[in-house]
C-alpha cells in the first residue's frame, strides 16, 4: 500500500511529462491522456482510502520513503510520503475536483490550439499539489509548495500574448515568492531549533522548544500561507490571476491550491498551540481578510473577480478558524472542502456563462441568462445557496461551525471575531445574491460588441454541464454528511486533535443569528439589483465601492510602497555600479596614465636635460649614502 | 703646501666640467668639458698616489689619458659626422627624439 | 607507478589545442569536430577520475608527484579531493556543450579580407580546450605555486576568447563593438592580473615564511597544512592576515566578489553567449575553490577573522548584484549580474563554515556551472536570431519559438532556484548554513530569493510573452544541435535537483575535513531531537513513522 | 706624513725599481673567451684593411660567429673545468676574476651576442637596391644623410662591415667588464665596450639622422657617466690607496689600518669611500639604464640600428649588472647598510618610472626601452637581497630577460613599411590577422616581459622576488607587482592593438626573413618557454655560479 502513495505524486508527473515533452504528435489526444492520468490518481487515492477506513483509527497514518534526497551533515532531507487523514481529504479533493476540471477543461478549451499544453500544465499542478499535502517533512512541502505556485504561474499566463495575463502570472508568483521566503525561514528555524524539519519529530516536540522560537516559526509559516492562500497583506495577486482560463481558476484558485495555506498551518497545529501569539497573528488575518475579501466581492462587476473575492474571504473564514486552534482545525478543513466543492462548481459555472457570451466578464451585460442556460444556472444556484450558508446546504454545516468555533474563542475575542465571522456572512449574502441576480435575472442586458457580434447564449456541452452538476450535488449534500454524527470530525480529530470551546451563545443561537444575517444580505441585494433595472455601465458608487473595486486600492500602495521606490532603487544602483564603482577602476587606470603623460614630458629630447637628471641624481645618490652613515 | 689642496682643485675642475655639460649647448664644448672632469679625475689619481706613496695612481692617469685619447677619436668622429649632416654642433638641434 | 590520470584529463584538452590549431585554415569544419572530440575525450577521462575517486577514501586521491623546480620549492603535485573530482566533472561536461553552442560564433564574416593565414575558427576552439586544460589542473593541483601558474596562465586564452571573438549583436556599429568588446577583453585581464599579482607577492611571502620556518620553502599544500597542524609552521597572526589578504584578493577578483565584480558584466556582455559561459560556470569557479581549497587551509585564523567582512561582502553582492541584474536593459548584462548574486552566495556559504554551508557552496558552484550554462546558451542562441541584446528588441518570442521559450524558462527558474531543480538544493543548504550560524545573515540572504524571481521573470516576461513584435515573426525554433546543447543541461538540472546524493556524498568528505583544517563545528541545535526519530538515518529503512498521527494531544 | 718623506719615497721607490720589475705572469687559458674575441676583432679589423669588398661580409660574418662559437665553448670548458666554483680565482695579476658569476656571465654574453650577429648580418629585409642585398647598416657611415656620396656609396652596394669587428671589441669589454677585479680593469672594459657602441648607434641605414642623434646623445651622455665613474674610482683609491676590489674590501672590513693619517687629518675619509662608491655606482647604473639615469635609454634605443639596440638592450645589462653586482658583493658588502637604503630608493623609483612612463609610449622601441627600464628595476630588487639567491636570482632573470629582448627586438626589424621599420604602434594596427605567426611570436615576447606564468618572464620575476622576500625586502616586492601590474598594461595594450585591431590599409607588411633572423627569433622564443616551463636546470647553474670570488 504504502508504494502506491508515491504512484498517486508519479502517475500526473508522467501526464505532465508526456503532454510537455510529447510535442505536437500528441495534439489530438492530448486532453485525453491528461484526464485519464489525472483520473487515474484520483482511482489511487480512493484506493488508499478504502484501505485507510478499514484501518482503525490511530494507524491509519502510513508512510513510505522513497530516497534520502539531500543528505549533508546533520542536514538530512529525505523524499519521503506521509498519508494519515488530513492528507488523504486533501489527496480526494485535489484529484476529485482535479478530474472533474479536466475533464470541464476538454470542452472549454476545445478551440485553443495549445490545449495540449495546457493540460500538461494541469496534470504538473496536480502532481506539485499531491506532493505538498502528500509530504512527510517541510522541504518536501515547501517543493510541492513552490511546484503549485510554478504551475499557478504557467496558468495564469496561459494566454501569454496578453500582456495582462503575462503580468498577472509574474505578479502572483512574486508575491508567492515573499510567502516562500516565509516558508523557508520557518524550515531553517526549525532546523537550528529541532535538527530536523521532518512533521513527525518536529510536531511532538514542539512543546519542548522555547516559545519565541515557536512564535518566530509560526509567524513565518503564517506569511508562507498569506502568500499562497491570498491573506491580507499578500492577496493582491489572486483578483488578477483571474487572467487564467476559468478550469484554472475553478481548480487552483478556488478549490485547491489557494488552500494550501490553511493546510500548512493545520498541519503545524501543535507549533500554533504552543504559540498562542502567533495563533492571535492567525485569526486576525483570517478575520481581516474575511471582510476584505467579501467587500471587494461586492463591488466588483467582473463575475469572476467577484468570485475571487469571495474566494479571499471564505479561505479567510478557514484561516480564522485555523488560527482558532484545535478548537477550529477539523471546521476549517471541513468548510475547505465544502468550499472546494461550491466555489469550484461557481466557476465552472461562471465559465460556462462566458463560454456563452463570447468570453464577456462583465455581469452588467448579462441578466436573464436563467432562460438561456437552465442547466448552468441550476448548478450555479445550488452551489450560491450553498455557499451563503442556506440551511442544509455544505456551506451551511461549514461555515456555521466556524462562525460558532469564533465566538467559543470565548472572552472580547471571542465576541470581536464571531461578529466578524457574522458581518462576513452577510456580506457574503449580500454579494452572492448580486451576482446571482445580475446574471440569471432581470432582462437581458447584452448587445453586439464592437465586432458586431451579438453572443448567442446556449447551454454548455455535456464535457462542462457533467462536471458542474457533479460539483452542484457535492455542494448540496457533502457538509450534511460530513456532519452527520460528526463523521468529519472524528475522521480527522487523530491528526488535528480537537477542543470544544465554551461558547458564550448556544448553537442554535449562532445558527440564528447566520439566518438573521442572511436574509439581510439577501434582502439588501434584491433591494438594489432585483427589484429595479441595472444600468449597463456600472455607477460611479461610494467611495467604499470606488476603493473595493480597485481591491481597497491594495495595488496602489504597494505600487507606491514597492514598486516605485524599487525602481528608483534599481536605477540608482546602476547609476552607481557604472559611475562609482567602475569609476574607481577607470579612474585608477586613467590617472595612471595621466601621470605617465605628465612625467614623459621630461623626456625633452635635450642631452643637456639628461645630464642634468644624471648631474642631479648623483648628488642625490651621494646626499642619501652620506645621510644613511650620518643617521 | 697641503697636497690636499691638489683634491679641491680636482673637485673645482669636475664641477666646472660637469657645470660646463649641464650649461653649454655646443657639442665640442660639452666634449671638452667631459675631457676637462677626465683631467679633474686624472689630477685626483695623481695627487692620490702622491698621498698614498704608490704608483698605481699614476699609472690609472696614464691609462685614462688612452682611454680619452680614444674617446676623442670616436667622439669627434660621431659629433663631426652630425655637423656635416645637420650643419650645427649644437646639441639641442638634435632632439628629434623625445617624450 | 600507475597511469597518471589527473595529468591525462588536463594534457588531453591541451593536445586538443594544439591539433585544433594546426587544421589548416580551409577545413575550418574539421578543426569543430577535433575540438568536439578532444572535449569528449576529456569527459571521458573525466569520468573515469569520477568512477576511481572513492569518496571514502584518502584526502587527497590519484596523487601524482614530481619535482620540478627545486630551488622555488616547487613541485608537481596533483591530487582530487570531493570538491576538486566535482569541479573537473563539472568542466569536462559543460566544455562539449560550449564548443557546440558556439560552433558557428567563429566562422569567418562575409567578406572579411581572405588571408590563408588568418584561422580564427581554429583559434577560436583551440583557445576553449587551452582554458579547459588550465582550468583543469589549477583544479588538480595540490601544490600553490603551480596553481598559481594555471591560475594566472589561464587568463590568457580567456582574454583572446574574450577580445578576439566578440558577440556580433551589439546592436551597434563594427568599431564600436570592437572597441567595446576589446575594453572588456583589457579590463578582465588588468583586473585579473592585477589580482594575480597581489597573489603573486603573498606567494613569495608564503615561501619565504615556510622558507623561514621549515628550513626548505615549500608551496605543498599539505606539507602546509600538516605542518601547522603539527605546530612545526606557525605565522604571526599579522603575516598569516596579509598572506590571506593577498590570496583571497585575487580569488575575490576572479569570483567575482563586490565590490571588484565590475568586470564581469562587460566580459559576459561583449564575448559571444558560449564563451560568456565559460567565464562564469568555469574559469569563474576556480576563484571559489580556490577560496576553499586555499585561503581556508592554509590560513584557518586569518580566515575566522576575515569571515564577517566577508560574509558582510558577500551578502551585498547577492542584494546589489539582484537588484542590477533587474535594472539592466541587455540581456547578457543581466545574467551576468544575476552569477554576481549568485556568486554571493558561494562565497556566503564557504564562509559560513558550516558543513551546510561549504557542501551547499560547493553543490553550488556545479549547479550555477549548469543553471548558468542553460540559461546564457539559450539565450545566445536567441541573440544571434534577433541579432540583438537588448531585452526592449524582443516580445512574444514564446509564439513562434515555443522550444526555445521553453528552454529559456526552464534555465530562468534554474537561475531563480525552484525547487525541483539542481540550484534550490544548493542554494537553501547555504541558507541554512549560514542560518544556523547567522541567523540575521541567513535572513537578509533570502531576499535574493525574491529579487532573483523577479528579474528572471521580468526577463521572461518582455522577451517572451506579449504580443508578436514584427522583428521576431520570422524566428526558427531550436535547430536541433541547440537542441542537443541545451535538453542535456536541462535533464542534469533536474536529475541534481531531484538525486542530488551522489553528489553531496562525493563533496561531503572533503567538506569535513576542511572543516576539521578550519577547526569549526556545526553548531547545535537547541532541542536535538532524539535520534529515535532519524528514521530516515542511512542504516534505517526508513520505515513507518508511528508518530506521525500525533499532531496535538 | 711629511712632504719630505712623500718626495723621498717617491725618489726611493723610483731609484730602486729598474732592474727588478716583476713580469707578470697572465693565466691565458682562464681569459681564453675574452682573447678569442678580441683576436678575432683584430682579425675584423685586418679584414676590412685588406679584403675586397665583395668578400668582406661572408668572411666577418665567417669570423665572428666562429670566434664568438669558440669563445663560447671555451667557457664552458673553463665552467667544466671547475673554474667556476672550485677553482675560482683571480687571474692576469689579480685584474680579472675568473669565478662563477663571470663564466655565467661571459657565457650568456656570447649567446647573446652569437645571436645578435646573426641579426646584424640579415640581408634580406630591406628591398634590394641597385642588385645588391643590404642590411640595415648605413652604406657609408661618413656620407652625408642624403648626400651624393651617399648616393654613390648605395649605387656602389657599399655596406658597413666594419659592424662585426665593432661587435667584437664590444662584447670583448662586456667580457671583461662583469669579471673586472679592480676599478681600472673596469673602467677600460667599460670604455672598450662602450665606444663600439656609440659608433654603432651612427650606422644606421635608415632614419640616419635618428641614428646619429643617437649616437651623440650617447656618447655624450655616456663619456659624463664615465667621468663620474672616473672620479669614484679616484676617490676610492684615494680612500684605500688600491683599487684592486679586493684591496678596498679588506679596507672597508676594516682589516687593514687606513695608511693614509694625513687624509684621516684633513676629511672623514669614509666620505671619500661613500662619495667614491656612489660616483662608482652611478657610472654602473647608467649602463643599466636605472632612473633617474635612464633619459637616454628611450632615444638611443629608438634611433640606434634595431640589431643594435636589441643587442645592447641585451648585452650591455648583462655585463653592467655582473658588474654591479661584483661591486657591490665583493668591494662594499661591509657598506650594505650604507648602500641597500639608497639601492631600495633607486629600485623603487625605476620599477615604477619606468612601468608609468612606458603606458604613454607611442613608438614599439620605445616602448621596449621604457620596459627594459622597469625591468632593470626588478633585477636591482634582487641585487638588493644580497644573499647568494640574490646573485643566482639576478644571473637567471638576466640570462632570461636577455633573450626575450633580443628576440622582441629582432622581430621589430621584420614589421616595414616604405620608410624602413615601421615602429610607430599605430601602424602596428591588426598584425595579427596580417601575419598571425609573427603577431603571436611577439606576443609570447611581450607576456614573458609582462612576466606572465609558464614564460621566462615569469620565473625569473619570481626569482628575483623571492631572493629579495628571503632578504628582508618585502615592500620591493609588494611595489614591484604593482608596477608589473601597470607594466602589463601596455604590454597588453601591444596585444590588443595586434589582435583586436582592424589592420589598417596603409600598414606594413611583414618581411620573409633569412634562416638568419629566424633563427635568432627561433632562439629567443625556445629560450623563453623553455626557461619558463622547466627552468630548474639554468636554476641550478645560476645558483652554483652564484659565488664571488675574492
Amino acid at each position: 500500500m504504502e508504494n502506491l502513495i508515491g504512484l498517486l505524486v508519479a502517475v500526473p508527473l508522467l501526464g505532465a511529462a508526456l503532454l510537455l515533452c510529447g510535442g505536437r504528435r500528441l495534439d489530438g489526444k492530448g486532453h485525453y491522456i491528461g484526464t485519464v492520468l489525472a483520473a487515474g490518481s484520483f482511482a489511487i487515492g480512493a484506493v488508499l482510502f478504502a484501505d485507510m477506513l478499514g484501518r482503525g483509527e490511530h494507524d491509519r497514518a502510513m508512510h513510505s520513503k522513497v530516497f534520502s534526497w539531500i543528505p549533508v551533515g546533520g542536514f538530512r532531507a529525505d523524499v519521503a510520503f506521509q498519508l494519515d487523514q488530513l492528507s488523504m481529504t486533501f489527496v480526494l479533493l485535489i484529484t476529485g475536483v482535479g478530474t472533474l476540471i479536466h475533464i470541464y477543461s476538454i470542452g472549454y478549451m476545445e478551440h485553443d490550439e495549445r490545449r495540449r499544453r495546457f493540460f500538461g500544465y494541469l496534470n504538473l499542478f496536480l502532481a506539485a499539489m499531491l506532493l505538498l499535502v502528500l509530504a512527510d517533512n517541510y522541504l518536501l512541502l515547501y517543493v510541492g509548495w513552490e511546484g503549485v505556485g510554478l504551475a499557478s504561474y504557467l496558468l495564469i499566463g496561459f494566454w501569454q500574448h496578453k500582456p495582462s495575463a503575462a503580468t498577472a502570472a509574474k505578479k502572483a508568483f512574486i508575491v508567492n515568492r515573499v510567502g516562500d521566503v516565509g516558508l523557508s525561514i520557518a524550515i531553517m528555524l526549525m532546523f537550528t531549533t529541532f535538527g530536523t524539519f521532518t512533521f513527525a519529530p518536529v510536531l511532538t516536540n514542539a512543546d519542548h522548544a522555547s516559545e519565541g522560537k515557536l512564535t518566530a516559526i509560526g509567524l513565518m509559516l503564517l506569511l508562507a500561507a498569506c502568500g499562497k492562500s491570498a491573506q491580507v497583506p499578500l492577496q493582491s495577486w489572486l483578483g488578477d490571476a483571474m487572467e487564467g482560463p476559468t478550469p484554472v481558476s475553478a481548480l487552483i484558485h478556488a478549490a485547491t491550491m489557494v488552500t494550501a495555506g490553511v493546510y500548512l498551518i493545520t498541519r503545524s497545529g501543535a507549533i500554533f498551540n504552543a504559540a498562542p501569539d502567533a495563533q492571535a497573528a492567525v485569526v486576525a488575518v483570517g478575520a481581516v481578510t474575511l471582510l476584505f475579501g467579501a467587500i471587494v466581492g461586492c463591488a466588483k462587476d467582473d463575475i469572476k473577480k467577484a468570485l475571487a473575492g469571495s474566494t479571499m474571504s471564505q479561505i479567510g473564514y478557514m484561516i480564522l478558524a485555523a488560527g482558532l486552534g484545535p478548537i477550529g482545525y477539523v471546521f476549517a478543513i471541513m468548510h475547505l472542502v465544502t468550499h472546494g466543492f461550491f466555489k469550484a462548481g461557481l466557476f465552472l459555472g461562471a465559465g460556462s456563462v462566458m463560454h456563452a457570451m463570447n468570453d464577456e466578464v462583465d455581469m452588467r451585460k448579462y441578466g436573464g441568462l436563467r432562460k438561456y442556460m437552465p442547466v448552468t444556472f441550476i448548478t450555479f444556484g445550488l452551489g450560491y445557496l450553498a455557499i451563503i450558508g442556506f440551511p442544509g446546504l455544505s456551506g451551511f454545516w461549514s461555515k456555521d461551525k466556524i462562525i460558532e468555533a469564533a465566538f467559543a474563542k470565548g472572552g472580547t475575542e471571542g465576541w470581536i471575531l464571531g461578529g466578524a465571522a457574522l458581518l462576513g456572512a452577510a456580506i457574503t449574502a449580500y454579494y452572492m445574491t448580486r451576482v446571482m441576480l445580475l446574471t440569471f435575472f432581470g432582462e437581458k442586458r447584452w448587445a453586439p460588441d464592437e465586432k458586431g457580434h451579438e453572443p448567442h447564449p446556449h447551454e454548455s456541452p455535456s464535457s462542462m454541464t457533467i462536471p458542474m452538476i457533479v460539483l452542484a450535488v457535492g455542494s448540496v449534500f457533502a457538509g450534511g454528511l460530513f456532519s452527520v454524527n460528526d463523521a468529519f470530525l472524528k475522521w480527522l480529530e487523530p491528526v488535528t486533535g480537537h477542543s470544544h470551546g465554551d461558547s458564550p451563545l448556544s448553537a442554535a443561537a449562532v445558527t440564528a443569528g447566520t439566518m438573521v444575517v442572511l436574509v439581510i444580505g439577501v434582502a439588501l441585494a434584491w433591494a438594489q439589483y432585483g427589484r429595479r433595472p441595472v444600468p449597463r455601465t456600472a455607477p460611479r458608487g461610494s467611495l467604499l465601492t470606488r476603493a473595493a473595486r480597485r481591491d481597497l486600492l491594495q495595488d496602489d500602495f504597494n505600487h507606491v510602497a514597492l514598486v516605485k521606490p524599487g525602481q528608483y532603487l534599481t536605477r540608482g544602483l546602476v547609476y552607481v555600479d557604472h559611475k562609482l564603482v567602475d569609476g574607481v577602476v577607470n579612474g585608477t587606470a586613467a590617472s595612471v596614465g595621466g601621470l605617465s603623460g605628465r612625467l614623459r614630458k621630461l623626456q625633452n629630447g635635450y642631452a643637456r636635460t639628461y645630464a642634468v637628471s644624471m648631474f642631479g641624481g648623483t648628488a642625490v645618490l651621494i646626499a642619501a649614502t652620506l645621510l644613511m652613515r650620518a643617521v | 703646501m697641503n697636497p690636499v689642496n691638489y683634491l679641491y682643485l680636482a673637485a673645482l675642475l669636475f664641477t666646472i666640467g660637469a657645470a660646463g655639460v649641464v650649461i653649454r649647448r655646443n657639442a665640442i664644448v660639452l666634449f671638452m668639458c667631459v675631457e676637462l672632469m677626465l683631467n679633474a679625475c686624472n689630477l685626483a689619481f695623481v695627487t692620490f698616489s702622491r698621498l698614498h706613496g704608490n704608483l698605481d695612481g699614476q699609472i690609472i692617469a696614464f691609462f685614462t689619458m688612452v682611454v680619452a685619447a680614444a674617446e676623442v677619436v670616436v667622439g669627434l668622429a660621431i659629433i663631426v659626422t652630425v655637423f656635416r649632416s645637420r650643419h650645427s654642433a649644437s646639441v639641442d638641434d638634435a632632439s628629434l627624439m623625445k617624450l | 607507478m600507475s597511469f597518471p590520470l589527473l595529468t591525462a584529463t588536463a594534457v588531453v584538452p591541451a593536445l586538443g589545442a594544439v591539433v585544433t590549431a594546426a587544421v589548416p585554415a580551409a577545413q575550418r569544419a574539421a578543426a569543430k569536430w577535433v575540438a568536439l572530440g578532444f572535449s569528449l575525450v576529456t569527459l571521458a577521462l573525466a569520468a573515469v577520475v569520477l568512477v576511481r575517486f572513492d569518496p571514502g577514501g584518502a584526502r587527497f586521491q590519484l596523487t601524482e608527484s614530481h619535482a620540478w623546480i627545486k630551488d622555488f620549492g616547487v613541485r608537481y603535485e596533483l591530487g582530487v579531493d570531493g570538491i576538486a573530482v566535482a569541479l573537473i566533472a563539472l568542466t569536462a561536461v559543460l566544455i562539449p556543450f560550449i564548443i557546440l553552442a558556439g560552433w558557428h560564433d567563429a566562422d569567418p564574416l562575409e567578406g572579411a579580407h581572405p588571408n590563408r593565414r588568418w584561422r580564427p575558427t581554429q583559434g577560436f576552439f583551440a583557445l576553449i580546450l587551452m582554458v579547459e586544460a588550465m582550468v583543469v589542473i589549477s583544479f588538480e593541483a595540490t601544490d600553490i605555486f603551480l596553481f598559481y601558474i594555471f591560475f594566472e596562465a589561464m587568463l590568457i586564452p580567456m582574454y583572446f576568447l574574450i577580445g578576439g571573438f566578440g558577440d556580433r549583436a551589439g546592436g551597434r556599429s563594427e568599431e564600436e563593438t570592437a572597441t567595446q568588446r576589446s575594453y572588456a577583453a583589457v579590463k578582465f585581464l588588468l583586473y585579473n592580473l592585477a589580482g594575480g599579482l597581489i597573489m603573486l607577492a603573498a606567494v613569495v611571502g608564503l615561501y619565504a615564511v615556510t622558507a623561514d620556518q621549515l628550513g626548505t620553502g615549500t608551496f605543498s599544500l599539505q606539507e602546509i597544512v600538516q605542518a601547522r597542524a603539527g605546530g612545526h609552521l606557525d605565522m604571526a597572526s599579522s603575516t598569516e592576515r596579509l598572506l590571506f589578504l593577498g590570496f583571497f584578493f585575487a580569488f575575490a577578483v576572479k569570483a567575482p566578489l563586490w565590490p571588484l565584480h565590475t568586470w564581469l558584466p562587460n566580459a559576459m556582455g561583449e564575448s559571444t553567449a558560449p564563451v560568456a559561459v565559460l567565464i562564469t560556470a568555469v574559469v569563474d569557479k576556480v576563484g571559489t575553490f580556490a577560496m576553499l581549497r586555499f585561503c581556508l587551509q592554509l590560513f584557518p585564523e586569518a580566515s575566522k577573522w576575515a569571515t564577517p567582512a566577508i560574509m558582510i561582502l558577500a551578502l551585498i553582492s547577492i542584494i546589489y548584484g539582484a537588484l542590477l541584474a533587474i535594472g539592466q536593459r541587455d540581456i547578457k548584462r543581466l545574467i551576468a549580474y544575476a552569477s554576481i548574486s549568485h556568486f554571493g552566495f558561494i562565497i556566503l556559504g564557504i564562509f559560513a563554515m558550516t558543513t551546510q554551508g561549504q557542501s551547499g557552496a560547493t553543490l553550488y558552484m556545479v549547479n550555477h556551472g549548469v543553471s548558468t550554462a542553460a540559461l546564457m546558451l539559450v539565450a545566445g542562441f536567441l541573440i544571434t536570431r534577433r541579432g540583438s541584446r537588448l531585452i526592449a528588441d524582443y516580445g512574444g518570442v514564446q509564439k513562434v519559438a515555443p522550444v526555445l521559450a521553453g528552454t529559456f524558462l526552464i534555465g530562468g527558474l534554474a537561475t531563480l532556484s525552484l525547487p525541483g531543480l539542481a540550484p534550490f538544493i544548493s542554494e537553501f543548504l547555504v541558507l541554512v548554513g549560514t542560518f544556523s550560524r547567522y541567523p540575521a545573515f541567513g535572513v537578509i540572504a533570502t531576499v535574493g530569493i525574491v529579487l532573483a524571481a523577479l528579474y528572471v521573470l521580468i526577463l521572461y516576461q518582455r522577451t517572451m510573452t506579449g504580443p508578436v513584435k514584427a522583428e521576431v515573426r520570422s524566428m526558427p525554433d531550436l535547430r536541433v544541435r541547440e537542441l542537443v546543447v541545451v535538453a542535456p543541461l536541462i535533464a542534469l538540472l533536474i536529475f541534481l535537483g531531484v538525486y542530488p546524493k551522489p553528489l553531496a556524498d562525493i563533496v561531503n568528505p572533503a567538506v569535513d575535513h576542511t572543516m576539521s583544517v578550519v577547526d569549526k563545528k556545526d553548531p547545535k541545535p537547541d532541542h536535538p531531537v532524539d535520534a529515535g526519530w532519524f528514521s530516515y538515518s542511512p542504516k534505517s529503512d526508513g520505515g513507518s513513522h508511528d508518530g506521525a498521527s500525533g499532531g496535538a494531544k | 706624513m711629511t712632504h719630505a718623506a712623500t718626495v723621498h719615497s717617491l725618489w726611493t721607490t723610483a731609484a730602486a725599481a729598474p732592474d727588478k720589475i716583476p713580469s707578470p705572469d697572465i693565466e691565458y687559458g682562464q681569459l681564453s673567451p675574452t682573447l678569442i674575441v678580441l683576436g678575432a676583432a683584430i682579425v675584423g679589423v685586418l679584414i676590412e684593411a685588406f679584403l675586397p669588398r665583395r668578400q668582406r661580409y661572408v668572411a666577418q660574418l665567417f669570423v665572428s660567429v666562429v670566434a664568438l662559437a669558440a669563445a663560447f665553448a671555451a667557457v664552458i670548458g673553463l665552467a667544466a673545468g671547475d673554474y667556476g666554483t672550485s677553482k675560482a680565482r683571480v687571474a692576469a695579476m689579480g685584474a680579472i676574476a675568473v669565478d662563477g658569476p663571470a663564466l655565467f656571465l661571459q657565457g650568456t654574453i656570447l649567446l647573446v651576442a652569437l645571436v645578435a650577429v646573426f641579426t646584424f648580418a640579415e640581408r634580406r629585409l630591406d628591398p634590394v637596391v641597385h642588385g645588391n642585398r643590404v642590411d640595415s647598416f648605413a652604406a657609408q657611415a661618413a656620407a652625408v644623410p642624403g648626400g651624393d656620396a651617399e648616393k654613390a656609396a648605395v649605387k656602389a652596394g657599399f655596406t658597413t662591415t666594419e659592424v662585426f669587428p665593432l661587435v667584437l671589441f664590444a662584447v670583448g669589454g662586456m667580457l671583461v667588464f662583469p669579471s673586472a677585479n679592480d676599478l681600472l680593469t673596469l673602467f677600460v672594459a667599460l670604455e672598450v665596450f662602450s665606444l663600439p657602441l656609440y659608433i654603432l648607434c651612427a650606422l644606421a641605414r635608415r632614419q640616419r639622422a635618428l641614428s646619429q642623434e643617437a649616437a651623440v646623445k650617447y656618447f655624450l651622455l655616456g663619456a659624463f657617466s664615465s667621468a663620474f665613474l672616473l672620479f669614484g674610482i679616484a676617490l676610492l683609491y684615494g680612500y684605500a690607496g688600491t683599487v684592486s676590489y679586493s684591496g678596498i674590501a679588506d679596507v672597508v672590513d676594516g682589516q687593514v689600518r687606513n695608511v693614509t693619517p694625513a687624509l684621516a687629518g684633513t676629511m672623514g675619509n669614509d666620505a671619500l669611500l661613500l662619495i667614491g662608491g656612489a660616483m662608482v655606482l652611478m657610472g654602473l647604473l647608467f649602463k643599466i639604464g636605472a632612473v633617474p639615469f635612464h633619459m637616454w635609454t628611450p632615444d638611443v634605443y629608438q634611433g640606434a640600428p634595431t640589431p643594435v639596440t636589441g643587442f645592447m638592450a641585451a648585452a650591455t645589462k648583462v655585463a653592467a649588472f655582473g658588474a654591479l653586482l661584483r661591486l657591490l658583493y665583493v668591494v662594499l658588502p661591509g657598506l650594505r647598510w650604507d648602500w641597500r637604503p639608497v639601492m631600495w630608493g633607486v629600485a623603487i623609483v625605476t620599477m615604477l618610472g619606468g612601468a608609468i612612463v612606458a603606458v604613454t609610449q607611442t613608438d614599439v622601441k620605445r616602448l621596449l626601452a621604457y620596459s627594459s627600464i622597469a625591468h632593470a628595476g626588478f633585477i636591482l630588487a634582487g641585487v638588493i637581497a644580497t644573499t647568494p639567491e640574490g646573485i643566482s636570482s639576478v644571473l637567471f632573470y638576466l640570462a632570461a630577460y636577455s633573450f626575450v629582448t633580443l628576440g622582441a627586438f629582432a622581430v621589430v626589424t621584420l614589421v616595414r613599411d616604405a620608410g624602413g621599420e615601421a615602429t610607430h604602434l599605430s601602424k602596428w594596427a591588426g598584425l595579427g590577422r596580417r601575419s598571425p605567426l609573427v603577431a603571436a611570436v611577439f606576443a609570447v615576447f611581450l607576456l614573458a616581459f609582462a612576466g606572465i606564468p609558464l614564460t621566462s618572464g615569469f620565473a625569473g620575476k619570481f626569482a628575483v622576488f623571492k631572493a629579495a622576500a628571503d632578504g628582508g625586502a618585502g615592500a620591493l616586492v609588494v611595489i614591484g607587482v604593482i608596477s608589473s601590474a601597470v607594466a602589463a598594461f601596455f604590454y597588453i595594450r601591444v596585444i590588443v592593438l595586434m589582435f583586436f585591431s582592424e589592420p589598417r590599409t596603409d600598414g606594413p607588411s611583414v618581411a620573409v626573413p633569412s634562416p638568419l633572423t629566424s633563427s635568432a627569433i627561433a632562439i629567443g622564443v625556445a629560450v623563453t618557454l623553455v626557461l619558463g616551463v622547466a627552468p630548474q636546470y639554468f636554476l641550478d647553474l645560476a645558483s652554483q655560479a652564484g659565488v664571488f670570488v675574492r
